[in-house]
């Protein structure tokens, strides 16, 4: 499955989809295919190593959730990204398809506070369950003090 | 009557607000550190006796020389320092000739070097552990990450130094400190170990300063 | 003991045994770090494992977004504390990508020949600390860690001459490296690696016949093909597992093509094949480095002026994400950058986050003892877990 | 009767080593309060999870079992060797009955693979 015949099946299944050229191949669907694209680039892409699973904050933009999976046989890479749009912070959640996922979707809801829908067991991983507010958020604070150690 | 309490020697920092109130902790003595009755007896004996003064600091020399040389540290390791630390007490820097076994469990141990980040989820477990150790008992933070935070202090998950967690004796500089500063650092300790109060004198930790 | 039927009806009305929750918490000899896994256990069987991180979490990702390009390389070396210099290369490969920085041919090979180093460095560390693991920490077991740490300190003196530091080290910069070769210093680096590669060999004659080693190792914490890429676990647990991924061989970077050397690959995926696929990767990083120390060219060591002052770096707008092949396994770093001198997001992709991350799948089942052997052989350092 | 003595004395011994070790740390030592988790169990730093009054499984039983046997055996092998010398031959001869016997209980044992651990 080499890059281009990945970007022209990509192009046939999500018509909504732009896909850029380059190594990693990045891939911009809407929130609604986000499962359904990482289930296809699992089976027909045969992409079924799952690098990372992370959000990133544009501020007014929302938020947007990027996910890279790679293809080890081929060393085929897709960079798998979605806009969540303004205010919104949920998204469907890929630990069915993936089970990496599942450590990763919990960081970036302790991270980002992004709640993804259909995952086992969705709460905080790197801070307390008592911590309020999302961190990487870029309305937060970077010294922000917390009683009791300032 | 109870034997002068020794002054301790004036350190540069002490006009940090912060650090005056743990020097402030630091010379009061604890009220409920009792002796028992027996043992206040026989030490008013001595005393009454002309030179009596003598025989208990004797004493107290011999034990602050039995407890400086065997301080067990146990392997607290958080990040980095800790590498460093293990190092400190393999076979190159062996920590062994000071005497220090270096022991897993904080039962068995006196010191507590705490070598890396202390996070906030860390604190409360790394409070646990310096309460579960015997008394007398001594804290050593190793590297800047323990002095103040470091290189991550203006992390929101950091405490900004262990010292708000946990009375410290030394300090060890350093991002990592080579094992050569650590082992300053733990013959310091010993020094100070050797002006130890007659009773085993060590403040209680039991309120933190913030 | 009694036969079957009998158990049946001695356990019928007695509902056998119960089960304990048990901590091996933060500070425990065996977890490497500050990991708590909380263990249900029915005897010695561990029936579930919740794996408790985040007690290092030192805001690595917040912080990156408020340090330059030149500052964050000695940040970074904090992430995976044991092998500094191939977590500084992520976090610089991605800069120059994004940047167009051209690194000119001496800084890459020296950048080789350094990740090469810390890859045997850090082999060793995990060699020391895990044979400790499985043979008692006071008791016998302790031989081949003093013996790995005094291994260790020789190439920790390559890196104290080279960069000044022992541990962690500022040395890879945007567009290059910092410091040269001290002269003297080659010949120094291939003395140390002679040494090494005679002694490992003595390593592994004293563990593969030592019965309680191989009974300890063989067949324990099996990982299937098909749960390793799953679950996105790389370097020597993914090649333990039968999947010949080396980003080295199949995505060479910073000039790897130039040199050869082979990818150990084992089929049986145990905390043994893990195992043998390290003591290999030993030799070959070894290999690595006397090639790169015979080829290296002459040449500038930074395509960046006055480098040692730390200057601004513009880096103009644009994303990219670098990954390095780490002793741990595909270290990346994901940057995101908006032409200032600060990166607007960056994210690190530890290695040891999704090797650690396999545990609740293939500790359930074993002994509390293989725990053990399993968390060794994974090799997790928890300032890449925790970021 | 005299030779008990010797034993009597050698129980003050025993007796009086304990006491006064323990006496001269309880006199000795600083009574300090338990301050905050100083008494709780250790668990790697964390609060102990649940409660540990749980039923064992058997396994851990029968070793304990099997260990006091084969201790029982040792008990009985150390005196009789300090007298061997005037025993003679009727001595081994008890012994090597004794041995037997407690072997047939390890035969046992190692049949019904007790200490392999399930």
């Amino acid at each position: 499955m080499s890059p281009d015949d990945a970007r022209s099946a990509i192009g046939a299944r999500f018509s909504g989809a732009e896909v850029g050229t380059g190594t990693p191949l990045m891939v911009t669907v809407a929130p609604g295919h986000w499962a359904e694209l990482a289930g296809f680039a699992k089976e027909t892409l045969g992409c079924c190593f799952f690098s990372f699973l992370t959000a990133v904050d544009w501020k007014e933009q929302g938020l947007e959730v990027v996910a890279k999976v790679d293809n080890l046989d081929d060393g085929l890479a897709v960079m798998m990204k979605t806009r969540l749009g303004p205010g919104v912070s949920t998204c469907a959640s890929l630990t069915p398809i993936y089970r990496g996922a599942n450590w990763m979707e919990r960081e970036c809801w302790d991270m980002f506070g992004i709640r993804f829908d259909g995952h086992p067991d969705l709460r905080r991983i790197l801070l307390e369950d008592t911590w309020e507010g999302h961190p990487l958020l870029k309305s937060y604070a970077v010294d922000t003090p917390h009683p009791p150690y300032r | 009557m109870k034997g002068p309490i020794p002054e301790i020697p004036a350190p540069i920092w002490r006009n940090f607000k912060d650090l005056q109130e743990w020097e402030l902790l630091h010379k009061t003595r604890p009220v409920d550190d009792k002796h028992s009755v027996l043992f206040e007896s026989v030490t008013e004996g001595i005393h009454s006796f002309p030179g009596g003064f003598v025989v208990t600091t004797a004493a107290d020399a011999f034990l602050n020389w039995a407890r400086k040389s065997s301080v067990w540290p146990v392997t607290f390791g958080l990040a980095c320092c800790a590498i460093e630390m293990m190092a400190t007490f393999c076979s190159r820097f062996d920590v062994e000739r000071l005497g220090m076994v270096p022991w897993a469990s904080p039962r068995h141990s006196d010191l507590m070097i705490v070598s890396g980040t202390v996070t906030i989820k860390m604190a409360p477990m790394l409070l646990r552990i310096y309460e579960q150790m015997p008394d007398p008992k001594w804290a050593v933070s190793m590297g800047s990450c323990a002095n103040s935070g470091g290189p991550f202090r203006h992390g929101y998950h950091v405490v900004k130094g262990v010292d708000r967690v946990i009375p410290v004796d030394v300090y060890v500089p350093g991002c990592p400190p080579p094992p050569e500063s650590l082992l300053n650092g733990l013959l310091l300790l010993q020094e100070q170990i050797k002006h130890f109060k007659r009773t085993g004198q060590r403040a209680a930790p039991n309120e933190k300063v913030d | 003991m009694l036969d079957q039927s009998t158990v049946a009806r001695v356990e019928l009305d007695w509902a056998g045994p119960e089960r304990i929750t048990m901590n091996m918490g933060p500070q425990h000899p065996s977890s490497h770090g500050v990991f708590r896994a909380i263990v249900t256990l029915e005897g010695e069987t561990v029936v579930a494992v919740d794996a408790v991180i985040g007690y290092l979490h030192r805001c690595h990702e917040k912080l990156a977004e408020t340090l330059t390009y030149a500052q964050y390389p000695s940040i970074a070396s904090k992430t995976d504390y044991v092998a500094a210099m191939t977590s500084e290369f992520a976090y610089v490969m991605a800069a120059e990508e994004i940047g167009k920085v051209e690194v000119p041919k001496r800084a890459q090979y020296l950048r080789v020949i350094c990740a090469e180093l810390q890859r045997v460095a850090s082999h060793l560390l995990w060699l020391g600390t895990w044979c400790m693991d499985m043979g008692g920490a006071l008791g016998g077991g302790a031989t081949i860690f003093l013996y790995c740490i005094r291994e260790r300190e020789d190439i920790l003196d390559l890196f104290e001459s080279l960069v000044g530091a022992r541990l962690l080290y500022g040395f890879y910069q945007v567009g290059g490296v910092r410091y040269d070769l001290p002269d003297g210093w080659a010949a120094q680096c291939r003395a140390t690696i002679d040494r090494i590669d005679q002694r490992i060999g003595e390593y592994e004659q004293m563990l593969e016949q030592n019965p309680f080693f191989l009974a300890r190792a063989k067949g324990v914490g099996v990982v299937s093909r098909e749960l390793a890429q799953d679950v996105g676990i790389a370097g020597p647990l993914l090649r333990g597992s039968g999947i010949p991924w080396d980003l080295r061989r199949t995505a060479p970077y910073s000039s790897y093509e130039d040199f050869d050397f082979r990818i150990p690959v084992e089929t049986d995926g145990d905390c043994f094949a893990r195992y043998r696929v390290r003591m290999v990767e030993f030799r070959e990083a070894i290999k690595i480095v006397r090639q790169a120390l015979d080829k290296l060219p002459a040449g500038p060591i930074s395509s960046r002026p006055a480098l040692k002052s730390v200057a601004q770096i513009r880096i103009q707008k644009g994303e990219s994400y670098a990954r390095v092949e780490g002793p741990r396994g595909e270290v990346g770093c994901y940057l995101i950058a908006d032409g200032s001198a600060k990166p607007y997001r960056m994210k690190w992709r530890g290695a040891s986050f999704s090797n650690l991350s396999i545990l609740p799948h293939i500790i359930p089942g074993h002994k509390v003892a293989d725990v053990v052997a399993i968390m060794g052989s994974v090799d997790p350092v928890f300032g890449e877990v925790d970021r | 009767m005299s030779g008990y003595l010797s034993v009597v004395i050698y129980l003050g011994f025993i007796l009086a080593f304990a006491l006064v070790s323990l006496g001269a740390a309880w006199v000795l030592s600083p009574h300090r309060p338990l301050v905050g988790s100083k008494s709780n169990t250790y668990e790697c730093g964390a609060e102990p999870v649940g409660e540990a009054w749980v039923r064992f499984p058997v396994g851990f039983y029968l070793v304990a079992l099997i260990f006091i046997v084969f201790d029982a055996l040792a008990v009985f092998l150390f005196p009789w060797v300090l007298v061997l010398r005037t025993l003679g031959a009727r001595g081994l001869v008890t012994m090597v009955l004794f041995i037997a016997i407690l072997g047939l209980g390890w035969v046992y044992a190692y049949r019904e693979r007790i200490l392999e651990w399930q």
